[in-house]
């Protein structure tokens, strides 16, 4: 392999490491080496292997086969603090904090200052308060953590890892929570930490950043080393193909929507995060709604869905007024949500694919008694085609599944109530570029048939490019309409801080 | 996919043998077949169709509440206070039943409403004030047994009513009734955990109670069913109980409730939900009675009754652990 | 021509307490000794259990049974079970209809610890009594609630005079360390009590109440007379050689319940009449008395 | 942001005192306040120091369970096999005393050496198979138990030691040693909880062990030395009980676990783990012990004091439960 200009000696190697689970051969004969002052990126389809590998550098899983040298000497990690010893930072794909403790003690968690015997407390919160701001944070270090939000959660996991010397660090999809200035200054304290001489190993699923910040990018797929290619030289379209095995020619399917009258009228809702939102939404197109992070957008899916408790305000679905106050009211009412959480609000992980995706089928026909497997089985098998699931059966419990494939799973559950009204809160978080793009083109066809589809993102290019209008939100109130086409990231931020 | 070298077939076999409810119910089938191999070459009384029916008989009462905790253990929750329910129960029962003014069947719903009302109360306060349900039954466990005292002062109340008698003690041509209640009771719980929404939804709501909420399911109505239904059986098991006995006592089942729990742990139902099968809980209640019966006729002593099932208990959850690879998992 | 021994069945209160263990060892030893099989289990102090145990006796085909259940009110099943199988009966301290009575005689043993009581608190304390403390224990069944129950009738035997609001009940709840708990709240609640009489059900529960007055250093204003004469008694009691206010227990003798018992089996297969019911004589067993029937070096209790 | 519009302070302080370990602790302070004034005014005999110092010394052997069960609870886990532990702890100490072979407080040592090797056990299954505390601890609970018994066969074991004596049933001037005992544990664990990173580490795993152990907290040590903890203590509950009762009972402390148990949760640990305080459990333990002694010094029915206890455990969580808005949850 060509050596990197400015990259120094091999760090951390890792070679022939390969990992099984039961029934699933996750990794297969990997190699992967990261020199001092350089940024490798880990790209690959959901459930590619690119998690469990660095969970095997960091010694949360132990591996089958297969050595790992931390500059030049052989190491074997049974836990996580043996790694992080060694001078090994990660952070998690998911959130990994206690919240009902301060920010300063999540991150110090594992090492937290002492004096004597005794915790240092005045030392502990001086440090967090350092190290958060060397990533742009500002947090109160007492706080519990429970009352962040989530970009804040995100940005306080970085600074566990930048509380300690690391010689690696590891980051997993760092930034899907986060905003654009946000992601700014972890790429800032990024360039930082490359010129001391950190080594850097970046997953994420946003294409663009690799091309920002990588120096190379090694692609797994199906738990196999597929390409090596060097950041600076290739092209994205290179890249999705490494990755996914074929081109991808339309990432973005939009058509243009032909809305036929209102679908959905939201008046004056009021909540702890709400203050008097309103709009209509229409037949037939994808309404978008963007917020900063704080603004309330997360807020208004469940808001509207009956999932949180609404103070005032009114709810008209196709010309009437509706009562919600359950998730429930909402299903019977034609709204169908997909939440933001896949894991803790989409799913049943420890049930199988079937019984997830006709949760809320049976829900809302609630005539219906009796389950039958057969019928079940009819529809699971028409989704998983549909949606091209990766999975081996519909008698598959859903925890086995890779993300995007979940999200499938999620979605479908959605479908399957055939809804007016489809709420999407963050709907690609985490999902790879193949998944991605199968998305966009569930979502143009439900507006093509008529739907409405309300998408809630943080994500601007998929904001710009999937939404027909757009609602841009700021401190819990509406900061200004768009008509999507034409609009661009500029306008859309106005709005959002306030301006 | 890359990752399969077996058959599909057979190699979700082989998963579904490893993982999981079969798994559980794989291990307590050979630990029941064990026990009743062990006994019947121990004991020249043992392997007998009259000592098998016997067990059933008595195998009631905490069958009986076992088949209902499947359910509350399935959704998340826990319920220990199955006992002083079954004691309140028995006292009720014999209050009506004594007092004459009312035909000995009366006193027999009245039983069973009883336990129904006393599953509301923890109900209740589960799913409105929204309390951890272990809290909630540790307290109403005090609170009923108390209860079940005050209702006569401490005394026991014979019930000598000869209809009420075979409710316990009654047989169907050579079968205990009280065996043929309990099997009908799993035959429909087992029917309604296979094949109705209702079973699926507590499955769910074990599993993950937000996405299940968000899926449309009513969580806190059906956990308050779900409380009901257990005071209800907890009912059933009481009028049984007293029928058996003759007597509403207000000290009765001191034990019932960790016998049913760890029934139903045996059976694969966890603490933490959306697991068990009302078949390995059957399987459980007859391993746990089968002991119990076994080591009478062998005369082995009470201290060592005690060790015994503690270990059985261990030992089988064990078992299920490290095939789930509990030894290997870090965490 | 010989066959096979008779068998008798014997379902025991609770093998958990030193008590049933005594009556165990001397049903096995005097089985034994006359050529009897014995079949035992443990009644576990639960009348549901003895129901269940019933049952399982019956299909181990025994021709005799002995029942020692402390739960009065399951006495008809129980008796309902064997008459069908046409087993006879010889109940243990509680009594089934139908079965023939040999044990304990609850409330005469009751009556008795009253006098022995109200013996001493006639020389000791001139006849007077501020307190009656009966430690109750509910769990136990009402059968044997006359133990602790007659005790006040027992003192008035003596000529001793009190109100019925003299007599105070506490729940000991089958713990020792709670009803040393609750009578040191009671010693508290009553801080001039002087003369203060107390019966407990068992000997556990009277360690409990004798460690509270201990500790409270008030020994010396209770009398103390409890049941059963266990280890619990015995022993401490030869520790202070008497002098202690914990002055009796009344004797049950269940080291001997198996050759009591088989004195009756015996009669029962040579088959004369049996008399309705066979009482144990109670003593109640103190300082002066207690090297004749408890010598310390031959402790019935000693070989467990 | 936003949504303050009060001060920071302020709003923080209405946060602290609304939500969280505070409120609990303000919750079970109130209940004590109220049951102390209530008693002092229904019985003549009760406001005294005398009164406090005996509440103080009876309390202490579910105190000394309770205050390391808090770390327990805290840590997200569970042990309901404490009173067995007590009763296995009580007969050693008494085996080895009797046998005059060694000093008494060579009996004492192993007496609590005993209690810490019963949280060994617990601790190894736990964190070894990866059990569920409470199915694993339900059977420790009976086999412990048995092992009580088959000690010495059933027997009490009297045990006449007098410095032995010393420990249970002493006084160091007007002040119960037992009562002295406890408030040195309660001293240390408070500081441990609050001042050393071990402390600290038990709250994290109880809030979120997957989170702890990625960042490097070794979950599995932390437990067990949590259970052998427990264990310990245990074991110095059973050396003062067995000292207090002046033998070792194998049917000791029936009910001494369901007691801590309910003075941990009363004191704001739940079962979630991530909350509780030393604090709460200790005022809990009061509360309980309070309760007992106020009842008995009004002769209240011990069938009514099980309800009342009942009721008080019922009573205050749900007032945590509405003032943390429990009402209000949907879910
Ligand atoms: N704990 C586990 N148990 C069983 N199988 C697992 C486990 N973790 C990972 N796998 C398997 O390993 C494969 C790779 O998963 P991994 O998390 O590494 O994917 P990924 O590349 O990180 O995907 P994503 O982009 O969705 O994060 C999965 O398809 C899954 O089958
Ligand atoms: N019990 C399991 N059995 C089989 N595979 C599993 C199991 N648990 C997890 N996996 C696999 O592990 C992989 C990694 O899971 P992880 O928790 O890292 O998130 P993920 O599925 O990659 O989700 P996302 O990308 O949305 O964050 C998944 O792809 C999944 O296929
Ligand atoms: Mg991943
Ligand atoms: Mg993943």
């Amino acid at each position: 392999m060509a050596p990197n200009q400015g990259a120094g000696e091999v760090v951390l190697r890792a070679t022939g490491i390969s990992k099984g689970f039961p029934g699933v051969k996750a990794l297969t004969d990997v190699d992967l080496e990261v020199r001092r002052g350089e940024v490798v990126a880990l790209l690959g389809e959901n459930g590619a292997g690119k998690s469990t590998l660095i969970k095997i550098l960091s010694g949360v899983y132990s591996l089958d086969k297969g050595e790992i040298e931390l500059e030049g000497k052989r190491v074997k990690f049974d836990l996580p603090s043996e790694a992080k010893a060694a001078g090994i930072g990660i952070i998690h794909q998911e959130l990994n904090y206690v919240a009902t403790v301060s920010v300063a003690e999540n991150i110090y968690m594992g090492d937290i200052p002492k004096k004597g015997l005794v915790i240092d407390y005045r030392r502990m919160y001086r440090g967090a308060r350092e190290i958060m701001a060397k990533i742009g944070v500002d947090i109160d270090p007492k706080m519990p953590i429970g009352r962040c939000t989530v970009a804040q959660k995100q940005l306080i996991e970085i600074a566990k890892v930048i509380a300690n010397d690391v010689k690696v660090l590891i980051m997993d999809e760092p930034t899907s929570a986060l905003n654009d200035v946000e992601t700014e200054n972890l790429f800032r304290f990024i360039g930082q930490a490359k010129s001391m001489g950190i080594a850097i190993i970046y997953i994420s699923h946003k294409l663009d950043e690799i091309f920002r910040i990588a120096d190379r990018v090694v692609v797994l797929r199906d738990g196999c080393v597929t390409g090596r290619l060097d950041a600076k030289t290739a092209t994205r379209e290179a890249l999705i193909r490494t990755m996914v095995g074929r081109d991808l020619t339309d990432m973005y399917p939009k058509t243009p929507g032909a809305p036929k009258g209102v679908a959905i009228e939201v008046r004056d809702l009021t909540n702890d995060a709400l203050f008097g939102v309103s709009f209509a939404a229409r037949k037939g197109e994808i309404f978008g709604v963007y917020g900063l992070l704080g603004s309330g957008h997360q807020d208004l899916g469940a808001a509207i869905f009956g999932q949180t408790i609404v103070r005032s305000g009114e709810i008209w679905i196709d010309g009437k007024r509706v009562k919600i106050n359950d998730p429930l009211d909402a299903l019977k009412n034609g709204v169908a949500y997909v939440p933001a959480e896949r894991k803790t609000e989409g799913l049943v992980l420890n049930n199988t694919v079937r019984v997830n995706m006709l949760s809320a089928f049976y829900a809302k026909n609630s005539r219906r008694r009796f389950t039958n497997k057969r019928f079940e089985a009819g529809i699971t098998d028409k989704w998983i085609k549909n949606l091209s699931i990766k999975t081996p059966s519909g008698e598959t419990r859903v925890e086995s599944l890779s993300g995007g494939n979940q999200q499938k799973v999620v979605l479908s559950k959605c479908l399957e109530l055939e809804p007016e009204v489809m709420i999407l809160n963050e709907p690609t978080r985490g999902i790879d570029v193949g998944a991605k793009a199968e998305i966009y083109r569930i979502l143009d066809d439900l507006c093509r048939k008529g739907k409405c589809v309300i998408m809630i993102t943080s994500e601007m290019p998929e904001l710009l490019t999937m939404s027909d209008r757009i609602m841009v939100m700021h401190a819990g109130r509406i900061g200004g309409f768009l008509e999507a086409r034409g609009a661009t990231q500029e306008d859309v931020l106005k709005y959002a801080i306030g301006g | 996919m890359a990752q399969n070298s077996n058959t599909p077939a057979r190699s979700r076999l082989r998963r579904a043998l490893t993982t999981g409810d079969a798994s559980s119910l794989i291990t307590v089938s050979t630990a029941l077949v064990v026990l009743l191999t062990f006994f019947s070459l121990a004991s020249p009384y043992f392997f007998k169709p009259t000592v098998f029916l016997n067990i059933g008989m008595y195998a009631a009462i905490v069958g009986t509440l076992a088949c209902s905790m499947t359910f509350i253990n399935v959704s998340g929750n826990i319920d220990i206070s199955g006992g002083s329910q079954i004691a309140v129960v028995g006292m009720i029962a014999a209050v009506l039943i004594r007092s004459g003014d009312v035909p000995w069947w009366v006193g027999m719903i009245g039983g069973i409403l009883t336990g129904s009302m006393c599953g509301m109360l923890n109900g209740f306060f589960i799913t409105v004030f929204k309390l951890n349900a272990f809290i909630t039954t540790i307290a109403s466990m005090q609170m009923l047994r108390g209860i079940a005292y005050l209702i006569s002062n401490g005394q026991t109340l014979v019930i000598s009513d000869q209809h009420f008698k075979f409710i316990g003690r009654g047989y169907l041509g050579p079968i205990p009734f009280t065996l043929v209640v309990l099997i009908v009771f799993y035959i429909i719980f087992y029917f309604v955990s296979r094949y109705t929404v209702f079973g699926r939804t507590i499955y769910m709501i074990g599993g993950n109670p937000q996405a299940s909420f968000l899926s449309g399911i009513k969580v806190q109505r059906t956990k308050f069913i779900l409380y009901v239904i257990n005071g209800t059986m907890a009912g059933f098991a009481g009028v049984m109980l007293a029928s058996q006995s003759g007597a509403g006592l207000p000290m009765a089942a001191p034990n019932a409730n960790m016998q049913a729990l760890s029934a139903v742990i045996l059976g694969g139902a966890g603490l933490s939900g959306g697991r068990g099968t009302i078949g390995g809980t059957f399987i459980g209640v007859m391993v746990l009675c089968t002991l119990n019966t076994g080591m009478t006729m062998l005369s082995i002593s009470s201290f060592w009754q005690d060790v015994i099932v503690g270990l059985v208990l261990l030992i089988s959850v064990s078992i299920d652990a490290i095939k789930s690879g509990g030894l290997k998992r870090k965490i | 021509a010989e066959t096979a021994p008779i068998r008798v069945g014997f379902a025991n209160i609770n093998e958990k307490g030193s008590f049933g263990k005594m009556v165990l060892q001397n049903m096995k030893k005097v089985a034994a000794e006359r050529g009897y099989e014995i079949i035992c289990v443990d009644n576990n102090s639960d009348g549901a259990t003895a129901v269940q145990n019933a049952d399982t006796l019956i299909s181990m085909d025994i021709d005799i049974m002995i029942e020692f259940n402390v739960d009065q009110s399951v006495a008809p099943v129980i008796m309902e079970k064997f008459n069908a199988a046409s087993i006879p009966v010889i109940a243990i301290d509680i009594a089934h209809e139908g079965a023939t009575f040999f044990g304990a005689d609850n409330a005469f043993a009751g009556t008795l610890a009253g006098e022995t009581a109200g013996d001493w608190v006639n020389k000791n304390w001139g006849g007077e009594i501020e307190y009656v403390v009966l430690i109750v224990q509910p769990v136990s069944g009402p059968a044997v609630a006359p133990r602790v129950k007659m005790f006040p009738e027992g003192i008035r035997n003596k000529g001793i005079a009190f109100e019925d609001s003299q007599i105070v009940e506490i729940d000991g709840q089958n713990d020792a360390q709670f009803t040393q708990a609750r009578f040191a709240d009671f010693l508290l609640a009553h801080p001039d009590a002087k003369k203060i009489a107390v019966a407990t059900i068992n000997d556990v529960a009277a360690s409990g109440v004798y460690a509270a007055a201990e500790t409270a250093g008030r020994a010396e204003n209770i009398v103390l007379v409890s049941q059963n004469c266990t280890a619990d008694f015995v022993e401490p009691m030869y520790a202070v050689e008497g002098k202690t206010n914990w002055i009796a227990s009344i004797a049950y003798f269940p080291n001997r319940y198996g050759e009591f018992v088989f004195n009756i089996v015996d009669k029962l297969v040579a088959g004369e009449t049996l008399e309705p019911a066979y009482y144990i004589d109670h003593i109640a067993i103190t300082w002066d008395n207690i090297k004749e029937w408890y010598p310390i070096d031959n402790l019935p209790w000693a070989g467990l």
